[in-house]
Order: structure tokens, then C-alpha cells, then sequence
């Protein structure tokens, strides 16, 4: 805020490569950067919230034919895919503390892959379970096919929730690991020391939100019927 | 760019050639992409709208075919939405300003901006070539199941390129809340701002919080039209009312996206040519938010037809006339300006009287649609359209004019022919009330919208010609501009930094400005149109 | 009382002039404040205009008073829009218990509608003057829009489901019927004629016009052809529940919520029967979603009202039925553009 | 001020540890029966794993007031959109459940 910007003005004079010419400071550069990360955030969460709201108002209007529905997912591989997220959202703490810390690029390096390759493995389940998806006839369109043809109509409407969402959470995975790979690149050359991290950081802000969305995708997509 | 010899460097000369304009990342440049790049839009648009008109001529579909003037007036209402309106302030004025006025260098993210604007145009290259390969038919509100199940038009292509456009305006708006948040020159106090940096950082709020909701809506009509979704599909048990929901959350909100950059604009022409600072200053500003924030809360009142419950509709209605307090807050405090001001008329201040005059028209005509048992007559017919058309051309479009005439001496260093510009702001006032006043007239008499034909009902005919005349008289007031202006820029005389002799930062630089907007990061220590040395001790 | 006015449309029914009374309030006040504020900026534009040229204004910052002020006002003049706009909706849209029923369907590009009594038009509906009319409409496409500017009233068709507007012709005549939603190329060709005319003649249209027997007749009909009735029959022996007396009354669900039967609820019971199991009855109902016609369902619905024992279910009044044995024919009159 | 926030990487674990339990018991209770129960027990579990994330991986926590109200915005015109949505679909008449038409649309050519 602008008393930042008052009091950084007077003992802003180091240059820091880093430094865009525009900010006064590594500091200000720093707060701007994370602050915006998090007005990125907002965005994305009602970029996600639409999706949300139409799943409420279809669980309000057909709460037996999501039991019915969501009785096709497999809740051991969901939570297998939920416990491979949350240990890449540690990782992910982890990189960010290594490069915080300074620590030597391979700790970085390893930090970050690690956190891709836990990535890759939920994508890998991911795409499994897609494409059990498809050879049983559940994708919504023309070929849908439900066993219970009481649900014919309406689950397509589940299944169109769940494409949707999980393909909208898998897209911005990939986003991230791709980010991530940059990433791993440049730790590797040991850019980023204890006074200048920033997109790490800011990576791990991404990479723990769509950890977050995943969190209650789980419960509303695969844990509907359990008790049926 | 011709190049200018023993001048000192402004940010227009200080680097040539091609790359340094597609590559730069200083505001004021992308500002200027954006102003060409809008302009072109709004042609466009224009040419549709004068389209319209020509059919409407008469009663009978005779100049085109009812699928051509489908697409006529969708490709007008998406090209002036979504392409013109909603960047237009933001994106030019805005992205010059915002940095200036809080005396920064740069906004926090120039690269990003540079992304928005190409991310914009990416999107209106898909509208454009969506337009080209035939056009879209389904109105700008994409209402399905019309646009996902029927209309066999280029909804995705345009669908895709709204979706696309929409990220541009995310990060504009995200950009701005940063600045605004942490690049204020030292003694730059919230209160010190300028009415026109509260503008924009309220539009700047639902740029980020509505946006990514009609991306998303706009996906999933994508995804229900070529993966064959089922989404809003009454025939698998969906809501095509849920999509309006969906829709109406973003686009009510946006109405406020194009307006509030204009009453932002019209704060400072309104300070500058009374020379006066704005009556009731926190007024003012504290308003914007409160339209920003209220305006979450009214969308359904574009739904009271659409079989919503008669308790949301209330609901609805009546939070929609909260949200006039804070716009007639607003015109009163600029006509309090006006009282014992030091006024002059000088082209800019005729596009802020017109401003306030008709937006207070259009504005209180939204008070008549948000009467539900009214609304129920007025709906979809021309009464709304002639509503919109007040607000969103007799008052963002007149704001963009006058803030583009107030400025242009500082975007390009020089000085327009003012005469000229007195004139096009007349005719522009002229044409636009001859083209939009009868349409309220035939609204309530019950002609719908988007009817290609009419019948022939006493007196139709005769509002429909007075309203094409009106149409052609407004062109000429609109194009007027573009030749005087750009004429100015090659011929017109030096401006000097602040011809109008008003306040504000970007009138302490020099015009055009440096690069760097400033010689010396300014201090502040003044409240803003502080005009008389009393102004500058509140 | 304003229709010989230009500027307003004929007043065709009895919301009219309460809508154009509240319509006129609504432009005095527009008048007035863009009147006052014109004037202001004209005034003080000219009386505060600049004279020289590095003059300034005066320092006046603002007053607190005068903003409250221009906050109040308003705010009372809002609110009496709003309650004034809500009442008269609340009016307008609650049907009068008696009001005469009448199917409407809205197809690209056709207004379809058929009267209890078994009449069918399309691009026209004829009422009778003097008595309320209740229009349930549906739609078999895309949305569409119900309007007739004479009666101030417009509702959306909305494809899966029924919604209603209802009105009271006030005066003889015909009137502008629009489609005010926008559904496609022929838009703005979805247009037709209301026909409003004495209790008399309408009696007489009803007789002349070709009946093929009742709603509820051809109700019965499409309920044997359907095979609706090998599950439902009269007695308790069928695998279904009796439908005899069930509209309009108080049907307990196997979930122990009790609703009422209403043309909602029948309709959902013949597409999605899983949604609301009666008690005491297996899901054994197959879904009739995609076999039964938009038209169909209002005919079943109309039929198993008649079944309501109950001397008509409240809602389901309807006029003096059409002389039996109406020469039997398809629609009606052919629309008129 | 922002600064740098450096976390503790025990903390990390722990915070971790708690998602895998939450992530469990999540799993666990979805199979015994609470009636309508079950879907605020699983939202209320998610958010407070959510909760979890936000504050210590993310660490909101120690952030300036500026962006604790920004993100919380967020959720806020989320609540916003849902509040308003559901007021009409909780109060509409029938039975706040729709039905679909009877024919099929006509297709898409
Ligand atoms: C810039 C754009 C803009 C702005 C600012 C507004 C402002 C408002 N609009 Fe408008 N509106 C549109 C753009 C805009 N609108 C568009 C594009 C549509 C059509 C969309 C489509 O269907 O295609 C539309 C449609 C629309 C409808 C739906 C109509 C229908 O389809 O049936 C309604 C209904 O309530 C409405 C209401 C309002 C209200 C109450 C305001 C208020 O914010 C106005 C507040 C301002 C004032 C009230 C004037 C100043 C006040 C005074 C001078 C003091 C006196 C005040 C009092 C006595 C209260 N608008
Ligand atoms: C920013 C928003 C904006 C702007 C600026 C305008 C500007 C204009 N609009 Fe538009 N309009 C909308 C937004 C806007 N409109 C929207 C959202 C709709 C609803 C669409 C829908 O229903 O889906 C609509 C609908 C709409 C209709 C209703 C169509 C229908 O429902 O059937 C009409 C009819 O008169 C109309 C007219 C005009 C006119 C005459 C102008 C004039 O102000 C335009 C003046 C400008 C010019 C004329 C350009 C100048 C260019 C030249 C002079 C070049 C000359 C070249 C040739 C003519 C070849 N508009
Ligand atoms: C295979 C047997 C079967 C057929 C055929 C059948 N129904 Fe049903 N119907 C049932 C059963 C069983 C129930 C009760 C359980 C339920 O609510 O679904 C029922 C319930 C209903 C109800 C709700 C009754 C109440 O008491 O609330 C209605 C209305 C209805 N059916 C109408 C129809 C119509 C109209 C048709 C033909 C188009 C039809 N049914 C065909 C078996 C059938
Ligand atoms: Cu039917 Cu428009
Ligand atoms: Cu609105």
C-alpha cells in the first residue's frame, strides 16, 4: 500500500537485477506479486463457482439420481488421487521452502519434480478413470448409456457436472506442471536465492489452490452414495 | 511515425519501429493499441446498427432476410459489448491513466497488460472470423436452449472468442486493483485519489469477480454444443432458466463495468471545467463501490418473465432501486460542481452535460423496467432497447468522447480544432436523441425486440424513420471525430502540458509524457482539483 | 381512459389502465428530474460560465445536509416505485380462482392453443370479454414469449415447463398477439391475432368452431392408447394407483411428504415418475418422456382433472362445455400474418 | 507488510498428516449412514481441510488484512451468486423440481 511505497521510497536505492524499473523496491515487487497471485485466485474461484452453482441446483433437483450416478465412480481410486494431491501440495511447501532458504538448486530441483511427478501420477489415475468412463457409456451426448433408465435423461447431467469439473481442475493441473518444468529449469541454474523467489512462491499459491478445489470435488463428485 | 527532430523524448518517440509498439510494455503504447484496436470495433458495430436501421425502414422484412438481420443486430450487440464497450474506457483512458494519476511509472504488471491486449485481440479475431465465416444469430444473450440446441450458426467461434476476451478484461481489472493497491506515489492517500481512480477501481472489482462467471457459463454452452453436454438441456432435466442465472450475474454487473469508467471520466471533465473541486468528494467516490457491490445483488431483473419464483422477482425488484441511490447521488453531486464554478464550454464539457442529462434518462427509465408489474409489459420490447441505448451511448459512448477530447492534447502533445469538436458533440446530441426517444415511445406502444419485421400499427412506421434518421445523424456526429482528431495528431498545434489549466498528475508532465510518465516520482501533497490554495487544506 | 391517447397501445383488458397509471407516475417522475437537472446545468452553465480565463470556481467542498437530502428523496420516491410495481404485479399475475383455462404451446414459429372444450387455433385464441382467462403455457422448442401489449402481459414459454399469465378482456375486439422471445429466424414472424368477444358470441364461436370433443375427452383417448390404463385402473386392483378423485387432493409420498396434485405434479408423474413415488406403490411407472407430445400431456392433465370427484378442483372452472358431437376436424382457422 | 513468510517444515508435515486423517475420515463416515447428515459432515470436513490449505500452506495466515479480505471476498460473491440463485429455485411454485418436455428438441443440424 502507499505507506509501503512512502517508507520503502527512502532506502529503495539497491538494484537488484530483478528489480523491474517500475517498482521501487524488492519489497513492493514482492507485495505486488503476491497480491496479485491472490486477485488471480478470487478469479478462479468463481471461474470454478459457476460449475458450482449449477451443481447445487441439479443435487437440489435430483439428489437420488446423483446417488445413482456417482455410484460409477471409484471412491478407492478418488482416494488414492486425493492423498497422491494433498502430498503434492507438501512437496510443493517444501520447494518453496528450499528456495526461501536459499537451498542448494538440486534440493530445489528435486522439491519441484517431485511435485510434477505426483501431479503426473493423479493425471495418470485420472486418465484411467476417463476411460472407464468412456467404455461404459458414460459420457453424456448421444451414447450415453445409464443401466437405469430411470436416470437415462438426468444423469447425463451428472456426468456433465463431472467432466466439466474434474476436466476443468485436470487443465489447470497441466497448466501447473508446465509451469513447474520451467520452474525445475530455472532452480537448476540457481536462480532463485533467499532474497529473490518469487515465482516459486507464487507457484506454490497456484499449485495449492487447485490442491483446494480437488478437496471438494472429492466429497461432491465421488463420496455421494457410500451410505446406499 | 514520422520522425520528430530535436524534440524532447516523450514516450512516443523514445523508440521506433514495429516491435517497439507490438512489444512494448509501456501503458501508455498498449493504451493506444487498445484505442485503435476499440475504434475498429466500434466501426464495425456501427455498420451493423446502421444495418438495423435500414431494415427497420419500413415494416416489411424487406432489405434483408430474417436470418440476415438475426445476425445483424447479434453481431452488434457482442462487437459493441463485449469488444467496444467494456474495454473502452478501461483499456485506453484507463490503462493511460490510472498509472499517471497515482504517480507510478508503470501499472505492476506491464507484461500482463501487453498479454491483455493480445489476448483481446486473439478473441475478436475468432469474433471477427466468426462474423466472416456467416455469423452468429442468437443475440448477444446466448439464451438457450436456442444457442446450444438449435441455432446452426458460429456460437462456439463467437462463444470461444467472448470466452477469450473476457481473460483480457480479467487482467485489465486485476492490473488496476494491484496499481491502485501498491503503487501510489508517496502522499497519494486513498482520500487523494482522483474520482476517476475510484471509478475505475470499482469496474476493476466486477472485472474479477464477474468475468470468470461468463466464461465459465460460456463454456459449458460450448461444451453442451459439440460434446453434447447436458447442462441447461430441458429434454435431459436441465434449466435453460439456470443459464440466464448464470449469465445475468456476470452481465448485469458489467452494465456497471462500461458505466463506471464513464462517471469516473465525467468527474474529472465536470472538476477540470469548473475549475472547482467535486462537490461531496467521498460521496462520490464511496459511491462507485456501492454500485459496484449493489449491482451483484439485481440480475434477476432481467428475468421477471422468465418463470424465476415471484419471490426472487421481488427480491430482485427491490434491490434494484437501491442500487439508483447511489447513480442519483452521483448526478446530483455533479450538478452541485457545477454551482459557482469558473465554467467553460469547451468540447469536452458538452459530452459531460450530455452525459449527465441523458444518463439521467436512461437511468431512470431502468427504474421503469424494475417495476415488475411494469416490466412484465415492457420486457423484450423496444422500451429496453431505447433504456440501453441511453445509458450505454448517451452515456458511456458520450463519456468516452469527451474524455478522449479532454486527454487527446495529452496522449499525442497536441491540440484538436476545437470548433470542429463543438460541432460533432451537437450532432452527436442531436442524432441520438432523434434515434433512441421514439424507441420508447414504440416500446410501450409494444413493438418487441429483435423483429426483423413489424406490423404496420398506426405511427410505427413514422418513430421507425424518425429513428434511422436520427441514426444517420448520429454517424456523421461519431466519425466526425475520428478525422479532426487524427488530423490533429500530424497538424495540430503543441498542446503544452496542461492546456486546460486543470489539476492532476498528468498534467504536471509533459505532454506527450515521458516513458516514465514523470521526471521525478511526485510527492503529493494536495487533495485532488485543488484549484485555490483553500482547496488544498481539507 | 388513456387509449385514445397516441402513444399508448389500445387497453384490451383489466390490468391496462393500472399499468398505464403506474407507467404515466413513472414518466412524470422521469419528467421531472431530468427536466430539474437539465435546467441546473443549463443555469448554472451559463450563469457560472467563465469569464476570464484564470479564474476558478469557488472552494465549496460539499454539505452534508444537501447529500442526505439527495439520498432520501429518492430513496422515498423508490420506494414507493418498487411497492407500487409489486403490488400491481401481485395483482396481475394471481389468477381469480374461476378463470377460464386455456392450453398454449409455443413451437417455432406457431402459437398453438386449445381450449378445454376440445377447439384448437393456431396464431389466434378467442376469449370471451368479462371473464378471466388463465393461460397455461408450455413450449416444445426453444424460449418463447406470450404477448399482447393491449393486456400489458407477457410470459415466457419455457421448454420443460408449464408457466402461466392470466387476464381479463375488457372490450370487444382484436388485438396484436408477439412473440417477445427471441427463438430463431422466424422471430419476429411468431406473430397472431387475440380475439376478445361478448360472452355471447363467444358461445357461438365455441359452438361453430370445430371441436374434436373435449380436452378431457381426448385425454381419456390418449390414457387407453397410451396404455395408461392397464396400470390405472378405477378399482384397487390395478398395479397403480386409482386416479379418481386424486387432483387437487393430497397425495402422500413414499418419502412421507404429502403434496398437492396440481398440473405440475401430473405432469412430472407421466415424465419422471421416479421423482415423487406415491406411498404404498412400487416404482413400477416407465417414463413416458419422449412418447407423449407437449399437447398430450395437457390433454391428460385436463382428463385426470375430470376424474377429480370433487365438483371441480379449484382452478378448473371452466365455461359451459361445447355441444357433444362437434364435427370433428384437425386445428382451426389457419393462421392469419 | 508481506515480507518474506517463511514456513516451518514440521509445520508442513503435520498440517499433512491432519489432511490424510481428514481425507480418511471423510471416506469413512460417507459409509455410515446419518441421513441427511452426511452431506454437511462431508462439506464441513472439506472446508476444514480447505481451511488447512489456506492458512498454512498458503499461509494466509500470516498475510496483511489487504489480502485476507480480498481471497475472503471471493467467497463471498460466491455466496452471493448461490444466495440469489437459490432464492428463486427454493421459492418457485410447483414443486421446485422441473419437469422435461415431452418431445425432444429439434436437433442440432
Ligand atoms: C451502461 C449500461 C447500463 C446501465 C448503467 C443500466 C442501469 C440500470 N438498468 Fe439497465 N440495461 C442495460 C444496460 C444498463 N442499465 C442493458 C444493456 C439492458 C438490456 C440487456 C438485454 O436484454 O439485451 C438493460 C436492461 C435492464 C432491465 C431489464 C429490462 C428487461 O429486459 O425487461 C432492467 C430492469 O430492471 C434495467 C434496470 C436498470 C436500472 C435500475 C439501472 C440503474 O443503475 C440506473 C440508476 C440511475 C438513475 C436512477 C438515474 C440517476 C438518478 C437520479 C437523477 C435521481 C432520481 C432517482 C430516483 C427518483 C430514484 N435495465
Ligand atoms: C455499446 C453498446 C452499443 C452501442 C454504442 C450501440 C449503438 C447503436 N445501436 Fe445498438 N444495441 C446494443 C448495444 C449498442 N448499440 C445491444 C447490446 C443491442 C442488443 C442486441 C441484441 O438484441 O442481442 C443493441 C440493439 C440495437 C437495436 C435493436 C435491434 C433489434 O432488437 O432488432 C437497434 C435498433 O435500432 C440498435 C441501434 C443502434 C444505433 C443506431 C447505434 C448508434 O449509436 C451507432 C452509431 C455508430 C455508427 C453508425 C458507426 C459510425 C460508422 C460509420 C459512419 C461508418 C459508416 C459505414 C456504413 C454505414 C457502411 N441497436
Ligand atoms: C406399468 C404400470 C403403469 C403405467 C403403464 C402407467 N402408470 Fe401411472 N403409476 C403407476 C404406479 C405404480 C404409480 C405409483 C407410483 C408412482 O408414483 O410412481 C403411478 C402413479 C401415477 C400418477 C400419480 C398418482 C397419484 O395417486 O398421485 C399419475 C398422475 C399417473 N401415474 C399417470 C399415468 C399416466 C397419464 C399414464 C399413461 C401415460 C400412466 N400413469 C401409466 C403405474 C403405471
Ligand atoms: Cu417464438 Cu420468438
Ligand atoms: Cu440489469
Amino acid at each position: 500500500m502507499s505507506e509501503v511505497h512512502a517508507a520503502l521510497a527512502d532506502h529503495g536505492h539497491e538494484h537488484h537485477p530483478r528489480l523491474q524499473h517500475h517498482f521501487d523496491s524488492l519489497e513492493q515487487q514482492l507485495y505486488a506479486s503476491t497480491f496479485g497471485m491472490w486477485v488471480f485466485l478470487v478469479t478462479e474461484v468463481l471461474f470454478f463457482g459457476g460449475l458450482f452453482m449449477a451443481y447445487i441446483v441439479y443435487r437440489i433437483w435430483y439428489p437420488d439420481m446423483f446417488v445413482h450416478a456417482s455410484s460409477h465412480l471409484s471412491v478407492p481410486l478418488g482416494t488414492f488421487n486425493t492423498a497422491v494431491l494433498i502430498g503434492s501440495s507438501l512437496t510443493m511447501a517444501y520447494a518453496v521452502n528450499a528456495a526461501q532458504r536459499g537451498a542448494r538448486p538440486r534440493e530445489q530441483v528435486i522439491w519441484l519434480f517431485g511435485t510434477m511427478v505426483l501431479g503426473a501420477i493423479f493425471l495418470g489415475v485420472k486418465v484411467i478413470e476417463y476411460m472407464d468412463k468412456i467404455t461404459h457409456h458414460l459420457v453424456p451426448g448421444p451414447n450415453f448409456h445409464f443401466e437405469d433408465p430411470a436416470y437415462q435423461a438426468t444423469a447425463q447431467i451428472y456426468y456433465s457436472l463431472y467432466f466439466a469439473l474434474t476436466g476443468l481442475h485436470a487443465s489447470h493441473m497441466i497448466v501447473g506442471m508446465v509451469i513447474l518444468a520451467i520452474l525445475a529449469y530455472k532452480a537448476a541454474k540457481g536462480q532463485f536465492t533467499a532474497e529473490w523467489y518469487t515465482p516459486v512462491e507464487i507457484m506454490g499459491l497456484y499449485w495449492h489452490f487447485v490442491d483446494l478445489v480437488w478437496i471438494f470435488l472429492f466429497p461432491l463428485l465421488y463420496l455421494i452414495g457410500g451410505a446406499h | 511515425m514520422e520522425a520528430s527532430i530535436a524534440k524532447p523524448t516523450n514516450y512516443l518517440n523514445a523508440t521506433h519501429g514495429a516491435a517497439s509498439w507490438f512489444l512494448t510494455k509501456d501503458h501508455k503504447r498498449i493504451a493506444l493499441l487498445y484505442l485503435i484496436s476499440v475504434s475498429i470495433f466500434f466501426l464495425m458495430g456501427g455498420v451493423f446498427a446502421s444495418l438495423i436501421r435500414l431494415e427497420l425502414l419500413t415494416p416489411a422484412g424487406d432489405f434483408v432476410s430474417s436470418e440476415t438481420y438475426n445476425k445483424f443486430f447479434t453481431m452488434h450487440g457482442v462487437m459493441m459489448v463485449f469488444f467496444f464497450l467494456i474495454p473502452s474506457i478501461p483499456a485506453t483512458l484507463g490503462n493511460f491513466l490510472v498509472p499517471m494519476m497515482i504517480g507510478a511509472k508503470d501499472l505492476a504488471f506491464p507484461r500482463i497488460n501487453l498479454l491483455s491486449w493480445y489476448i483481446y485481440l486473439v478473441g475478436g479475431l475468432m469474433a471477427v472470423s466468426a462474423m466472416v465465416m456467416g455469423g452468429v444469430d442468437t443475440g448477444w444473450t446466448f439464451y438457450t436452449p436456442y444457442s446450444t440446441a438449435v441455432s446452426n450458426t458460429h456460437v462456439v467461434m463467437t462463444g470461444v472468442g467472448i470466452f477469450i476476451a473476457g481473460f483480457s478484461s480479467i487482467l485489465t481489472g486485476f492490473n488496476f486493483i494491484v496499481t491502485i493497491h501498491t503503487m501510489r506515489a508517496p502522499g497519494m492517500t486513498w482520500m487523494r485519489l482522483p474520482l476517476f481512480i475510484w471509478a475505475h477501481y470499482a469496474a476493476s472489482l466486477i472485472m474479477i469477480m464477474g468475468t470468470p462467471v461468463i466464461a465459465v457459463t460460456l463454456l459449458m454452452v460450448v461444451l453442451e454444443r459439440v460434446l453434447h453436454f447436458g447442462f441447461f438441456d430441458p429434454t435431459r432435466g436441465g434449466d435453460p432458466v439456470l443459464y440466464q442465472h448464470l449469465f445475468w450475474f456476470y452481465s448485469h454487473p458489467a452494465v456497471y463495468i462500461m458505466v463506471l469508467p464513464g462517471m469516473g471520466v465525467i468527474s474529472e471533465l465536470i472538476a477540470g471545467f469548473s475549475r472547482k473541486p467535486v462537490f461531496g468528494y467521498s460521496f462520490v467516490a464511496v459511491s462507485s463501490l456501492g454500485i459496484a457491490f449493489v449491482g451483484f445483488l439485481v440480475w434477476g431483473h432481467h428475468m421477471f418473465t422468465s418463470s424465476q419464483s415471484i419471490y426472487a422477482g421481488l427480491i430482485f425488484s427491490f434491490l434494484s432501486y437501491l442500487v439508483a441511490i447511489p447513480s442519483a447521488i452521483k448526478v446530483f453531486n455533479w450538478t452541485a460542481t457545477l454551482y459557482k464554478g469558473s465554467i467553460s464550454w469547451e468540447s469536452p464539457m458538452l459530452y459531460a452535460m450530455g452525459f449527465i442529462g441523458l444518463f439521467t434518462i436512461g437511468g431512470l427509465t431502468g427504474l421503469f423496467l424494475s417495476a415488475i408489474g411494469l416490466d412484465l409489459h415492457l420486457h423484450d420490447g423496444y422500451f429496453v432497447v431505447a433504456h440501453f441505448h441511453y445509458v450505454m451511448v448517451g452515456g458511456t459512448l458520450l463519456a468516452y468522447l469527451g474524455g478522449l477530447h479532454f486527454w487527446w492534447p495529452k496522449i499525442t502533445g497536441k491540440l484538436y480544432y476545437e470548433p470542429f469538436a463543438k460541432v460533432s458533440a451537437v450532432i452527436v446530441f442531436v442524432g441520438f436523441n432523434l434515434t433512441f426517444f421514439p424507441q420508447f415511445i414504440l416500446g410501450y406502444m409494444g413493438m418487441p425486440r429483435r423483429y426483423h419485421q413489424y406490423p404496420e400499427i398506426d405511427g410505427w412506421q413514422v418513430l421507425n424513420v424518425l429513428s434511422t434518421a436520427g441514426a444517420s445523424i448520429l454517424a456523421l456526429g461519431v466519425i466526425l471525430p475520428a478525422f479532426y482528431l487524427t488530423y490533429s495528431w500530424f497538424k495540430g498545434p503543441p498542446a503544452g502540458p496542461n492546456p486546460w489549466g486543470v489539476t492532476g498528475l498528468e498534467w504536471e508532465t509533459a505532454s506527450p509524457p515521458p516513458t516514465a510518465n514523470f521526471e521525478e516520482t511526485p510527492i503529493v501533497t494536495r487533495p485532488p482539483y485543488a484549484f485555490t490554495n483553500e482547496d488544498a487544506h481539507v | 381512459m388513456l387509449s385514445y391517447l397516441p402513444f399508448f397501445p389500445p387497453q384490451g383488458s383489466t390490468h391496462a389502465a393500472s399499468v398505464d397509471a403506474l407507467y404515466v407516475f413513472f414518466v412524470a417522475v422521469t419528467a421531472f428530474f431530468s427536466v430539474l437537472i437539465a435546467t441546473l446545468i443549463i443555469v448554472f452553465a451559463v450563469r457560472f460560465r467563465r469569464r476570464s480565463p484564470d479564474e476558478v470556481g469557488a472552494p465549496i467542498h460539499g454539505s452534508l445536509v444537501l447529500e442526505l437530502t439527495w439520498t432520501f428523496i429518492p430513496l422515498v420516491i423508490a420506494m414507493v416505485m418498487f411497492v407500487w410495481g409489486a403490488s400491481l404485479y401481485f395483482q396481475i399475475t394471481t389468477p381469480p380462482s374461476n378463470a377460464m383455462e386455456v392450453y398454449v404451446v409455443g413451437k417455432r414459429w406457431m402459437w398453438k392453443a386449445q381450449h378445454v372444450t376440445g377447439q384448437r387455433e393456431i396464431n389466434e385464441l378467442h376469449v370471451p370479454v368479462g371473464q378471466p382467462v388463465k393461460l397455461i403455457i408450455g413450449s416444445e422448442d426453444v424460449l418463447h414469449a406470450y404477448w399482447v401489449p393491449a393486456f400489458r402481459m407477457k410470459m415466457d414459454a419455457v421448454p420443460g415447463r408449464t408457466t402461466t399469465m392470466w387476464f381479463e378482456a375488457s372490450k370487444a375486439g382484436t388485438y396484436q398477439l408477439f412473440c417477445a422471445e427471441y427463438c430463431g429466424m422466424s422471430h419476429s414472424r411468431m406473430i397472431g391475432m387475440v380475439t376478445a368477444l361478448e360472452p355471447a358470441a363467444f358461445q357461438t364461436w365455441l359452438a361453430g368452431g370445430k371441436s374434436t370433443g373435449t380436452m378431457a375427452d381426448l385425454g381419456a383417448k390418449v390414457f387407453t392408447d397410451l396404455g395408461c390404463s392397464t396400470c390405472h385402473m378405477d378399482s384397487a386392483q390395478g398395479r397403480g394407483p386409482s386416479l379418481k378423485g386424486v387432483f387437487g387432493s393430497q397425495v402422500t409420498l413414499a418419502s412421507g411428504d404429502k403434496i398437492t396434485a396440481d398440473e405440475a405434479y401430473v405432469r412430472e408423474s407421466i415424465l419422471t415418475p421416479t421423482a415423487k413415488m406415491v406411498a404404498g406403490f412400487p416404482p413400477l411407472m416407465p417414463t413416458f418422456q419422449g412418447v407423449v407430445s407437449e399437447e398430450q400431456i395437457a390433454q391428460l392433465t385436463a382428463y385426470v382433472k375430470s376424474l377429480a370427484t370433487a365438483p371441480a378442483a379449484p382452478g378448473a372452472g371452466t365455461p359451459a362445455p361445447a355441444p357433444g358431437g362437434a364435427p370433428a376436424a384437425g386445428t382451426t382457422q389457419a393462421a392469419a400474418h | 507488510m508481506s515480507g518474506h513468510i517463511i514456513g516451518n517444515r514440521f509445520t508442513y508435515f503435520l498440517v499433512f498428516i491432519a489432511l490424510m486423517v481428514g481425507t480418511a475420515v471423510t471416506v469413512a463416515v460417507t459409509y455410515i449412514h446419518l441421513g441427511w447428515l452426511n452431506l454437511p459432515l462431508a462439506l464441513a470436513i472439506a472446508t476444514t481441510k480447505a481451511v488447512l490449505v489456506i492458512m498454512f500452506f498458503m499461509h494466509l495466515k500470516d498475510h496483511p488484512k489487504l489480502i485476507k479480505v480480498t481471497f475472503a471476498a471471493a467467497f463471498f460473491f460466491f455466496a452471493i451468486l448461490v444466495a440469489h440463485t437459490l432464492s428463486d429455485y427454493l421459492s418457485r411454485e410447483g414443486h421446485g423440481m422441473q419437469t422435461y418436455p415431452a418431445s425432444g428438441l429439434v436437433a442440432n443440424p
